[in-house]
């Protein structure tokens, strides 16, 4: 007899609106809503022209790097139209989605990935975790905002998102645990895009499906069809509810694809199968949405073009306003280091404004970006 | 009463999680153990398991969830079981906690405290015995103290529970339950970023933190027999470092030792000295730091020759004194 | 419809020699041999013998901290008998029996837990690792090491041991998944004796079994009874076969009970409940292989006596030299930092040296430990 | 040939590759995707998937991994894509790789190279200008080197890779390809502990390493207009330590400037200034640090002001020639 055996199982992978724009006849009513599906539909063409625009200001030179969310827009659209006001994203850097959908504003996103601090002093959501650049770290902080919630008695969820590169750190698997353990309000989505800048999955990663290690920390796992945006706020409202209500962690699998270099210091072409993507290109979301929206709700060119030009002029605007910012004092690189400067800085921040005084010509706004690693 | 650092520290736990709903004690064996160290004692029975959490044994993820309650506003006291655990610990503390009010430009903040018993002197087994302060004290965003004695661990513990920022407290192992000393639990704190001068004297100043601020008292009563003063001055606070009362005991004496108990090379001493040579004063003699050498913490059979000691700094004050 | 489920999946516990010592009917072949019942049975009674007389050393200030392996015997008597020579083991601190077996002296062990590194310096096994403390650091020191097997393309094994607390670190994860996607020859073994320190395992995760912790790795997952010798053998054994063959990574959940305090240093009464511990006792390894023994293999009361005779002149003699070893000289501490010493730090030994000569008097034996902490 | 520092570091690895067959290059996207700053381009396809490894994406893991591959007596060089990623490693390098051949006397030893991109001045994003390298050269156990040029990068990662112990070896971020050297692919390493002198000078010493040796040289240029001769000292190796050098400078200028990126307070400069304030040499003026302030790397648009720069270093000069 042999005692070691494969332990694999298989998970579905729920998908309402298939890649022709086709819905499942099992469709949730919520998911049956032209409602949601024109406003999802709206957000969706909003952020994927807003990403457009700050990839050609990273390229005039305005913008710093920038990681662009090209065909993943979907899954952070489900997630902000999905989660309520008092609930707190912790977000990593490909949520420009669900940002917009909680109130972060267009010129705050900007100044973000312009290299301004102030584009994560939110207005909006107060609550909500700035962008996190060290991959994974934002997954502890989320189960600690969640443990937060929990100690407090709060009916409030957190969301944290993820890349599928991301869930080779150590910090998802320990706070996946602990969410398990102390049954936390959290839900915790990976963008399993299939790249961690060139390593694709396959490198990543035995398991044949991410939501897998859920059962790792002994919680329920989901997968679910990224760039179909019904199947997404399904999955992920009922996952918020279920944390509301106390009934513990979740983990999603949202399978997509990176249809843009990783990041503006990218070259995709270097690494990846062009055929792939183009596959990829045909399950991309816009498209099955429009079609669902066109066979089943109307949508017309002029829908279309009215939108279009409607989110321009937003667009545009907040472009403008970015441009437009005052350059930030100095100073502020003290100023927001503790609650109260310390005597022993003093003297340097002192020395900051002699050299900034000296130097009035030092350049404020980035020059342009070189080949700035990833 | 006349107790224990350890208990001193217990004392301030408990006093924080009454006077503050939203302090939490967290970390590995602290709730139903009461601490390796017997350093939470009673709390998790006094106050619930809502506020004394044990946690999976993972120091990564206890700095990281850390950070997280402490965005929500709660003001969590993590207990990191030994200083040679907290390498794991560091992303969070460096990249997160030290930066959250800075990356949000004050909209989140993070009042973090981390208790973290550090350096040698008990015999334990390996990596139970490190004091790498130095790593932390180079970070921009944090704050650094070390304790020296049963009231200073209860006065800058209350400080840096109650600090709206994230501050790492080192507890001196060996110190536990070496010394006693009468404490007022009256929630007092001790200010953050002020040294603490216990001993004062004419012919050398001494700077210490930690379990060596002892021994530059012992040193001292020693030295003054034979007709040497010295001035001993508590760090107590690494960063924000008082610098001021330090420079104004060397131009007085015009001598320095530095002692600490981390090796030598790239230890926070390291600092005190280049900003007293950066100062201009003119010293007597050269400065000198007695320090650990730049070797791995032995196993206990040769740790007494590897940790310095009363001696040491008896050696380093009288060779200051002959140098002149 | 629901999408969100428990992924839960029940994975059985192996075990072939029951708590009375009743062989099970599928016991393969090589579990039905006296001869490795003798074996294992010789190697645990020496096993505990031996740890008995390092606590009462402990006791009496003549050995540093020291972790006990007592009611653990069988899960690393059985991975010493599994393991050939040239694989490599990378312990934890409770792995006295299957170092023991692969050739690590008992005085080594006993100048290791004394506060000696030249304890570490093994006559024996000369590519295993130390006992390592920083818990669960040792599985990504395993991974590499069976990465330079995998590259070498040698026919070996690696096989780590990790205690129940240590699955909660993110080492342990992130090496599991990088042992399934590069298919390495590593079996890690879990020590599951129920606590780590004063945390049960029900506060360490919400996993219903450890083992399914290999899924979030994509590879095999074991459950089997810790305390059945027989079982963990052909466990072991299989798991060791099919990594030396190629076939990749297992991990082993061996279910034990710590039937003492963690350490030295604590006192499992102030956290543990007795009576779970009294039924733990029950199950305890020795007494059933003796059962067997005395019921299959005609094992009597002078057949144990004469085995504790023998035993007990090998431990003490041990401890004899142990205690007779000379001490090492001071400057070992700057002797094996490098292989050869920096010119700067020539003078900090020379002043070890004098300071060593001025205090001749300096105790070098350890004096009796106080509350070390854990 | 004239190639960049960048260049330099995939010569140098190209040519390990080729001499030592337990050569293994490892990390995040230096296989496939010949590095986020090509440092490794064209490896993999010379030397195979077996020597140039794409691994997960967990710094922690490399390290640990690296650690048992070098037990196993592969010389791993592993690459932490950007030195504020680095944290989650420390553990494995301070508490393992640094110590494997002294916890074991020998029996096991770690001939481990991990190269890091640090520093700022690129425009990257949060994290990924960090200069924290105080934290490695306090550390016993661990060689911590940074390379300054295309020739040292070359001559300084050779020597690294062959050395029997772990070395940190830091390549300066900004300088990957803003400067082009002379390199010939000769196999010829350069030693590590000891300094470089690049320029000789007679009024002040000017002590650097990393991407502000450049700051230095160019310092030094416009200074000696002014009629100010400074001696241009490359520290390269942090730890060991080549102190000799920089003592016979500073005595001989009787002036000292040290020049870091890293911010002031716990940066390697302290060390330096401590060894020179103990060694008791009489300074003609207190020597200076020119480095960071004490603050966390801003984001690209308020980077240009933190930065130290040539003009700083040139005033520091300038007031330690007043100060006398
Ligand atoms: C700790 C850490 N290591 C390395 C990096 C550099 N880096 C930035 S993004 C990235 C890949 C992330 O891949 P994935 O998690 O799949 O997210 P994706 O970018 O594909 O959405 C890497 C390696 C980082 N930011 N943080
Ligand atoms: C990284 C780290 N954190 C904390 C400790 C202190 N410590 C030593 S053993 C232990 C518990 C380990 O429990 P487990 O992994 O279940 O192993 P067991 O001792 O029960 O065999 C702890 C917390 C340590 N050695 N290393
Ligand atoms: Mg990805
Ligand atoms: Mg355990």
């Amino acid at each position: 007899m042999t005692f070691v055996r494969d332990t694999a199982i298989d998970l579905p992978v729920h998908c309402l609106l298939d890649a022709d724009g086709q819905l499942a006849p099992h469709t949730p009513a919520a998911g049956r809503d032209p409602a949601l599906w024109r406003r999802a539909y709206a957000h969706m063409r909003l952020v994927r022209r807003f990403d457009e625009r700050i990839y050609q200001l990273q390229r005039t030179g305005r913008l710093g790097t920038y990681a662009s969310c090209l065909g993943q827009e979907a899954l952070s659209t489900a997630i902000g139209l999905a989660m309520q006001a008092d609930d707190v994203l912790a977000p990593y850097y490909r949520d420009q989605a669900a940002q917009l959908l909680r109130g972060v504003r267009m010129v705050e996103i900007l100044r973000y990935w312009g290299g301004d601090e102030r584009g994560s002093d939110f207005a909006g959501p107060r609550e909500d975790l700035p962008d996190c650049v060290p991959i994974a770290t934002q997954i502890p902080h989320a189960a600690g905002i969640a443990t937060a919630i929990k100690l407090r008695q709060q009916k409030r969820a957190v969301l944290a998102t993820i890349g599928d590169g991301g869930t080779s750190r150590g910090d998802f698997y320990e706070a996946l645990n602990l969410a398990g353990v102390w049954h936390l309000p959290l839900v915790v989505v990976i963008n399993n895009n299939q790249w961690a800048i060139s390593v694709p999955l396959s490198a990543q990663t035995a398991c044949r499906t991410l939501a897998q290690k859920a059962m790792a920390a002994g919680i329920p796992g989901v997968r679910v069809d990224g760039n179909d945006v019904l199947a997404m706020h399904a999955v992920v409202g009922e996952a918020l509810a279920r944390a509301r209500a106390g009934k513990g962690p979740t983990l999603i699998e949202a399978i997509t694809y990176r249809l843009c270099d990783h990041t503006t210091a990218d070259d995709m072409s270097r690494y990846a199968d062009a055929a792939q993507r183009d596959a990829a290109q045909g399950r991309e979301p816009l498209r099955r949405l429009r079609a669902l929206l066109e066979r089943e709700a109307g949508w017309s060119e002029e829908d279309e073009a009215a939108l279009q030009r409607g989110q321009g002029e937003v667009i545009e605007a907040a472009i403008a306003e970015y441009l437009a910012t005052p350059a930030a004092p100095p100073t502020d690189m003290f100023d927001y280091l503790f609650a109260e400067l310390p005597e022993e800085l003093l003297e340097q921040r002192a020395a900051l404004v002699e050299k900034r005084e000296q130097t009035s010509s030092a350049p404020t706004a980035p020059a342009p970006s070189g080949r700035g690693g990833e | 009463m006349l107790i224990t650092l350890v208990e001193a520290v217990d004392l301030a736990l408990a006093r924080a999680l009454r006077e503050d709903e939203n302090v939490v004690v967290l970390g590995e064996d602290v709730g139903r153990n009461g601490g390796v160290f017997r350093a939470t004692v009673g709390l998790r029975e006094q106050f619930g398991p809502r506020r004394v959490l044990d946690t999976p044994l993972a120091e990564n993820l206890i700095a990281g969830i850390s950070v997280g309650m402490a965005a929500q506003g709660l003001r969590p006291v993590a207990e990191i079981q030994f200083f040679g655990f907290i390498y794991a610990a560091l992303e969070h503390l460096i990249s997160h906690a030290a930066r959250l009010r800075n990356r949000t430009r004050g909209r989140l903040t993070c009042p973090l405290t981390v208790r973290v018993p550090f350096g040698g002197g008990i015999h334990a087994p390996e990596h139970h015995s490190e004091s790498t302060e130095a790593l932390l004290a180079h970070i921009p965003g944090l704050k650094v103290v070390a304790v020296s004695s049963p009231r200073t661990a209860y006065g800058l513990l209350l400080a840096a529970i109650r600090d709206p920022d994230p501050v790492i407290v080192l507890e001196p192992e060996r110190l536990y339950r070496s010394v006693k000393e009468e404490v007022t639990d009256n929630g007092e704190a001790l200010p953050l970023g002020r040294c603490l001068t216990w001993r004062e004297g004419r012919d050398v100043t001494l700077v210490s933190w930690g379990a060596m601020v002892q021994d530059c008292l012992n040193a001292a009563a020693e030295l003054e027999r034979g007709g040497i003063s010295c001035e001993v001055i508590d760090v107590a606070s690494l960063r924000p470092l008082d610098m001021a009362t330090i420079l104004d005991s060397v131009a007085a004496t015009g001598r320095c030792v530095i002692v600490h108990e981390a090796c030598r090379s790239g230890g926070f001493g390291a600092e005190i000295a280049a900003r007293i040579a950066e100062s201009g004063l003119e010293l007597i003699a050269p400065l000198r730091r007695v320090a650990a050498p730049d070797v791995i913490v032995p196993y206990l059979k040769l740790e007494p020759l590897y940790l310095p000691d009363t001696a040491d700094v008896i050696a380093a004050v009288r060779a200051v004194m002959e140098d002149a």
